[in-house]
């Protein structure tokens, strides 16, 4: 392909939305009714099929994230406070409250457009773990797409498909829209909009993965989460907060499966290969992590942090103990020959539904290995850090808080999960400091956005102004790639090997191998320090330049390039973080052996940063305020 | 398991400029060899093996082959995806075959309608106000009820 | 490549050579002599071109094993108790002072052909350590082959370079030649001789390496071996001995410079991340290793454990101090300014001769990240295992010992360097149980084989008979390859996943993580336990299973298929003999969990093991015998 | 740091059928495409650099570029090898160039006479005894002489 050459397609809208996942469908579902009512333009861009983008495309089998208040089950107070432990102090309790005040909503929704949730004989929701609910997923994301997409339609919003966002375009400091490129025709978009909403989701392969062959893409979270979110809302000028809050998920072992039916709904335990049950043999390890080492559920790192002792130790491999717990689940049927077997194949078949509804890649390891779950253990591990706000981590950017109970401190612009930016918006992924939402919470965060975007436009109903001379440096960026190429291409006789130019796959590997080696990645058990630290950003500067030496062959290649830059702006943030918290209080996410403890007196803060052309990075204590009795 | 298509099944989704894979894989994998008439997985390295691609495939012309790198071979792992549930074969190494069907959604297709019945919500009518679209009655509660204590 | 037709061409001869490196030189240069005298017909076969095969294709910066007798310096003795405890006790000693009492004569030729060692003005070798001396080697191979070569022509022997040999011909018991194929052409190499010597190298790219994208390639022991040596004399039933004893070592980080010179030559000191010297701060640490902890020097493994125990305590990276080195030796000249530059220069030129003789890739790394070793230190940390007989590690062959001072254990044949098998002999990498032979022992090695081989012809003067039926099934391997490949390639639209065949290149990369993760690979700080390596056993097996599925798509892939199975053979017998062996005798290559400590009383002896069809593996202990004083 | 082939530069050895760099690569990498009558690396991933290739080709038709998963770019170490010696130029990424020359043999290439002047050796005449050939002359000491103790 020589360099294409690319048509402009300019879009004006009121209301725009980046990426379509759960977030975006809850935004899209959400600002279409109020956009209706006030005769408002809603457009939403995503880089894939809104059918089966982002993270739920491949389904899920739980929603970990449903209180049933009406049903008397959970409070949002109840939530909030939960998360405030598992995130060892640090958490906007406004953020979570909120969420948790309106998850229901959502989750009954989804129920109605088809969702197949898991209810026992009088109707009460079977839930795995207290704040989860068992469903048969297959087509979660195809149903919350195509409820969604009709309420986008009912108020005559356009939906692109296929379009990947790159830059956020500003006029002054305000947000006046986005710039991207088709993937499937030589198109760039040029979108001009009054609010906008970053909800691209998290990042993944930034670190390195286990598995670095054919294997590279069975990451747990998707290898099609790179980091926009962070990327665009930094090159906007918006704070960001908890960029230290990793999430690095036990998994079982190379194929990623995850581990909370088994854990929850199987009451399974883990032991090493000691056959000892770490999480009790080594409960004396996490007294320094109190009161947090106390809390119920016990905080997800603190859970992973006992077994990478036991792997440091030697005493690994990690076991999920599948066996023991289907024989405990089918003993009390023992007596019985008939309701024994019964139950039986209903356990296997639950098992396989748990991989098959949302990483099938683990049924398919298993049926490789003939592993039949009821007859062996299978093992365990932890993966490669991920950054996924809406999950067990909370990195993101700092949004404002509900208005109604946000503090001063926490409520600076009156508008609801409005970033430091006006008219820049986020939620899910891209929304830091409030972990645990899951696709429940990132769905109902996206419509709490999606209100409060509507408000902002009503309120400032003017549309901002385009810079020609930013949207010609992007476009000039856009087509860099080819052109790189065309100029170098017949150099030498073996493509790939080129002086003059990177291909995005070795960039890939390049980036993956720094955080790896020196941001406490896997092969170092999670550790770094200050020095390995100092190493990663000198590495990243260069890195970073030789970035520009990126090339493309196709649209598809170009969509890799701005993917690696976009990592690496996550990898950096990233890193600087670590650094800046001298203290280590995410054991298990990460840990730095030059400041081994966890500091209250110091750090018992969010550590927020942002970037500008003109000051570069900018590191800063944020306090911890707590909203929830 | 990098998802692959059988040449022998594949039939280009009959020549239209968008195939069924190409539409639907979220990272962009599936691409169409317009001299064969047949798609092909264009980088499986960076292949997640949702399986979206197989699941709407009109002629099962994708399979997937598991990992290279750590997965012993012989076994497969074969979805079919129904209007309301989901059938699996899934094909040990030692050569058991074992078949789930599982429920994937409890209205027809297409039938989804965003108020899911809720209607509008009472009090869903105020741009200043915390209340979202259908609440409070999808809720089942209304949010002057709970407090953060 | 459609299924090639190969022709098949047999040579018959007394005297057969696998593998021309620098035993096979030395092997080629002392047979050709003793052939002439008695009229027999000396081949040669390499996959290679002998002028650049091997490990020192690249060159070498020092010969690390010198005695000078003559001159007064060591004794052969003092290198047989060096290399006892260099070994944590565990040694041939009847073959490490054969090899000495016959050094000397090696190196003074090398030097007579042209070889620059470096001396000082009174003409007194410049020794880095105690036992090496530094060259100007960058062409070393080739001036060995020059000379080796002509010795050979001289005899009326005959070379055959690019065959790769694959498999032992046998004749009963008796080894009857070796069967390969050129890759270059179609032909099938039949080879018939009465004395075999295998002396085909170590194996590298059995461990994952580090870097597992582009650099891959970029392994401290060169890739191309392959495990041939190993897989060869395992086929043909021989004993094998230390499968156990990898050597793991500390390079320079990811370009794998070697350290010996900085630490030897330029006297430099190793620091941790908080500038501790852990050779050092942990001498406590080797205590359980007395005597060996005691030696000078500190034998290599114990060095690499200190350094390992920093890394894991999260006190990495390891830094080589090249900037004080160089300060320090510099310092003397201080006073004397145009002294002192011209001291700075030389130093400067010396460190970058010591890469550009054996690691350019070091050199360029430097280049690359703008470090000039008197200015800024650089990291060194372990490398993956590898097996190498002739180094720092002992894995190989169990050989015959020098009639004269062997006792009987290991004078089973009346034949030097004869294995267990009649007719096949063993030098270099392949024999075991006696390390730091190096390159100039390595060639000794190859000529004392040379000469053991040419009176055994003599005294055993008929020819072995070939089994066709044997010859048959190993050509049919040969094509299956490319059969399998023809049969399926058009099954599926992306020719590299097909679940009817498995790629060379996928196949090495199941066979490094399964070691790497289960056989103590970097990524587990060398640690593994008896539950991990069970499991490695089992995906050995079902990986040797799946290997049967490799295809090839010219006669350069064939050549990988044949090089994975010989590694995985080298694999499997490493994994069984750490199993076997239940103490921890040389941390820092590996360390078994489970029995952590040093077990003189039950495993100060060798682990043996041997294999055939009718009995698979079988493993035994063999008694340590102090032969020297 | 792989090699890579300078299309320009490469003649494929003016068609020989066996061009300099495939007759020495110890990994078997360069191959001659004879439709252009240029070889190229056929495997990145498994170069050993030891730039072999780079020192026996007479159009100095090959370079080196860094392993591209951790070397940053715009290094540069080329060999200019010569019957007595090597020279290498370095080339730093901030520009620098420094230059090295080391010695590589003190005889005229091909003059390597395998006695290496030593004779036959005056007891290497016995396949029984442990005599090599040019010994003890080459040794400098008789090993009657030495012992185990
Ligand atoms: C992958 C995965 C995820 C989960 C789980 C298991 C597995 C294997 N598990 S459990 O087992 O762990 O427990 C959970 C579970 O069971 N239950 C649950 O509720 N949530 C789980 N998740 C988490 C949720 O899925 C997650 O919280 C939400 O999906 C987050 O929503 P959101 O923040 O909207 O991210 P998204 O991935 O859904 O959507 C991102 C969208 O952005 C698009 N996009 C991205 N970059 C773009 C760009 N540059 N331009 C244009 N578009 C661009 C994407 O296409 C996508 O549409
Ligand atoms: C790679 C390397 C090696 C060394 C070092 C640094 C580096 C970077 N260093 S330091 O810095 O660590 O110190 C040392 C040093 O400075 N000084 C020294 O004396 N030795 C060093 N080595 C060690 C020596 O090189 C080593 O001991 C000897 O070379 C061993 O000799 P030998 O056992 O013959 O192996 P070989 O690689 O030379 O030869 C093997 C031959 O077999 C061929 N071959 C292999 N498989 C075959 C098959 N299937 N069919 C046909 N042919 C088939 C090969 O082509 C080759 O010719
Ligand atoms: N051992 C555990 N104890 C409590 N909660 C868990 C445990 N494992 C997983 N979970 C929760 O179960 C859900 C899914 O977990 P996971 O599969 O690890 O993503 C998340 O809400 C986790 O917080
Ligand atoms: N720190 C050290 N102390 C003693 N000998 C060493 C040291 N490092 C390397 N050597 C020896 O120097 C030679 C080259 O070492 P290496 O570069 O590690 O292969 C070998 O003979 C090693 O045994
Ligand atoms: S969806 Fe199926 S039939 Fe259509 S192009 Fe893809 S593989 Fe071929
Ligand atoms: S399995 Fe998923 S990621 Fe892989 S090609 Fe199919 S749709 Fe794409
Ligand atoms: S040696 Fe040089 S000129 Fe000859 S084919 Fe190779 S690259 Fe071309
Ligand atoms: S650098 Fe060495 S390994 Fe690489 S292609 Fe050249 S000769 Fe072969
Ligand atoms: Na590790």
């Amino acid at each position: 392909m020589a360099v294409p050459n690319f048509e402009t397609v300019e879009v004006k809208c009121d209301v725009l939305i980046c990426g379509a996942g759960m977030a975006g469908c809850g935004a899209m579902f959400e600002a279409s009714y109020w956009a209706k009512k006030n005769g408002l333009k809603v457009v939403v861009a995503d880089k894939a099929a809104t059918d089966r983008s982002g993270a739920v495309a491949q389904g899920l089998s739980a929603i970990n994230m449903y209180m049933n208040t009406a049903g008397g089950e959970r409070t949002p107070a109840d939530f909030a406070r939960m998360v405030r432990m598992d995130m060892m102090g640090v958490s906007r309790e406004d953020l979570t409250f909120d969420i948790a005040r309106h998850v229901d909503s959502s989750v009954h929704l989804f129920e109605k457009w088809g969702l197949p949730i898991w209810r026992d004989a009088d109707g009460k929701p079977i839930r795995s773990g207290a704040w989860q609910v068992m469903i048969s997923g297959e087509s979660y994301k195809i149903l919350v797409a195509e409820a969604s997409k009709k309420a986008l339609a009912d108020a005559g919003g356009e939906l692109y498909e296929r379009v990947f966002i790159i830059e956020p375009l500003m006029d002054g400091d305000r947000i006046a829209g986005a710039i991207g490129f088709s993937t499937r025709e030589n198109k760039i978009y040029v979108f001009n909009a009054k609010a906008v909403l970053a909800n691209m989701g998290g990042a993944v392969h930034v670190f390195r993965p286990r598995s670095t062959g054919e294997g590279l893409g069975r990451t747990w979270y998707p290898p099609f989460q790179t980091g926009s979110s962070t990327y665009f809302t930094l090159r906007a000028g918006a704070e960001q907060t908890c960029q230290e809050i990793r999430f690095v998920p036990v998994r079982f072992k190379d194929a990623y499966g995850p581990v909370g039916a088994w854990f929850l709904l199987f009451k399974s335990t883990a032991t090493n290969a000691l056959d000892e049950i770490y999480v009790e043999t080594r409960k004396k390890d996490l007294e320094p992590w109190q009161p947090y080492a106390s809390a119920k559920p016990l905080p997800a790192n603190l859970r992973n942090y006992q077994g990478i002792l036991d792997e440091i130790e030697g005493k690994g491999p990690l076991l999920m103990r599948t066996e023991r717990a289907i024989a405990a689940l089918a003993e009390k049927y023992a007596g019985d020959e008939k309701a024994y077997k019964k139950k039986m194949k209903e356990l296997e078949s639950e098992a396989w539904e748990d991989f098959l509804d949302m990483t099938i890649g683990q049924a398919n390891l298993w049926a490789a290995m003939n592993v039949r779950p009821e007859q062996v253990p299978s093992e365990i591990t932890g993966a490669e850090p991920y950054f996924i706000g809406s999950h067990s981590g909370a990195s993101g950017t700092w949004a404002n808080g509900p208005t109604d109970i946000a503090p001063p401190e926490y409520n600076w612009s009156g508008y609801n999960r409005m970033t430091t930016v006006k008219g820049l918006f986020v939620a899910g992924d891209a929304c830091g400091a409030s972990a645990h939402k899951f696709s429940s919470g990132s769905f109902t965060e996206g419509r709490i956005a999606g209100k409060s975007m509507v408000r902002f436009v009503v309120e400032n109903p003017d549309m901002p102004k385009l810079d020609s001379a930013q949207v010609e440096e992007f476009k000039a960026r856009i087509i860099r790639p080819f052109e790189l190429f065309e100029q170098h291409k017949d150099y030498g006789t073996t493509p790939e090997v080129n002086p003059n130019y990177i291909i995005p796959r070795q960039y890939l590997f390049r980036l993956q191998k720094i955080m790896d080696e020196y941001a406490g990645g896997w092969s170092c058990a999670f550790t770094t320090n200050k020095t390995k630290l100092e190493i990663a950003l000198k590495l990243l500067d260069w890195l970073k330049e030789d970035g520009e030496k990126m090339i493309a062959r196709d649209l598809h290649e170009l969509m890799r390039v701005f993917e690696n830059q976009q990592r690496t702006w996550q990898a950096e943030a990233h890193v600087r973080t670590i650094l800046f918290r001298e203290e280590s209080r995410w054991p298990g996410y990460y840990h730095r052996t030059d400041t081994p403890a966890m500091d209250d007196a110091n750090w018992k803060c969010f550590v927020n940063l942002k970037w500008d052309k003109a000051n570069g990075w900018q590191m800063f204590k944020k306090p911890v305020i707590q909203v929830v009795g | 398991m990098p998802a692959f298509v059988i040449a022998e099944k594949c039939d280009g989704c009959k020549g239209q400029d968008k195939t069924a894979c190409m539409y639907i894989c979220p990272n962009d994998l599936m691409i169409l060899d317009k001299e064969r008439m047949k798609s092909y997985q264009r980088d499986p390295q960076l292949c997640w093996e949702c399986l979206c691609c197989a699941k709407i495939c009109p002629q099962q012309a994708i399979d997937v082959r598991g990992y290279a790198d750590f997965v012993p071979m012989g076994s497969a792992c074969v979805p079919l995806r129904g209007s309301q549930d989901i059938m699996w074969t899934i094909k040990f190494r030692d050569g058991e075959v074992k078949r789930f069907k599982f429920p994937i959604r409890t209205t027809p297709e297409g039938s989804a309608v965003p108020d899911g019945g809720y209607g509008e919500g009472s009090k869903a009518n105020n741009l200043n106000d915390q209340y979202l679209f259908t609440e409070p009655e999808s809720a089942g509660f209304d949010l002057a009820d709970i407090s953060t204590q």
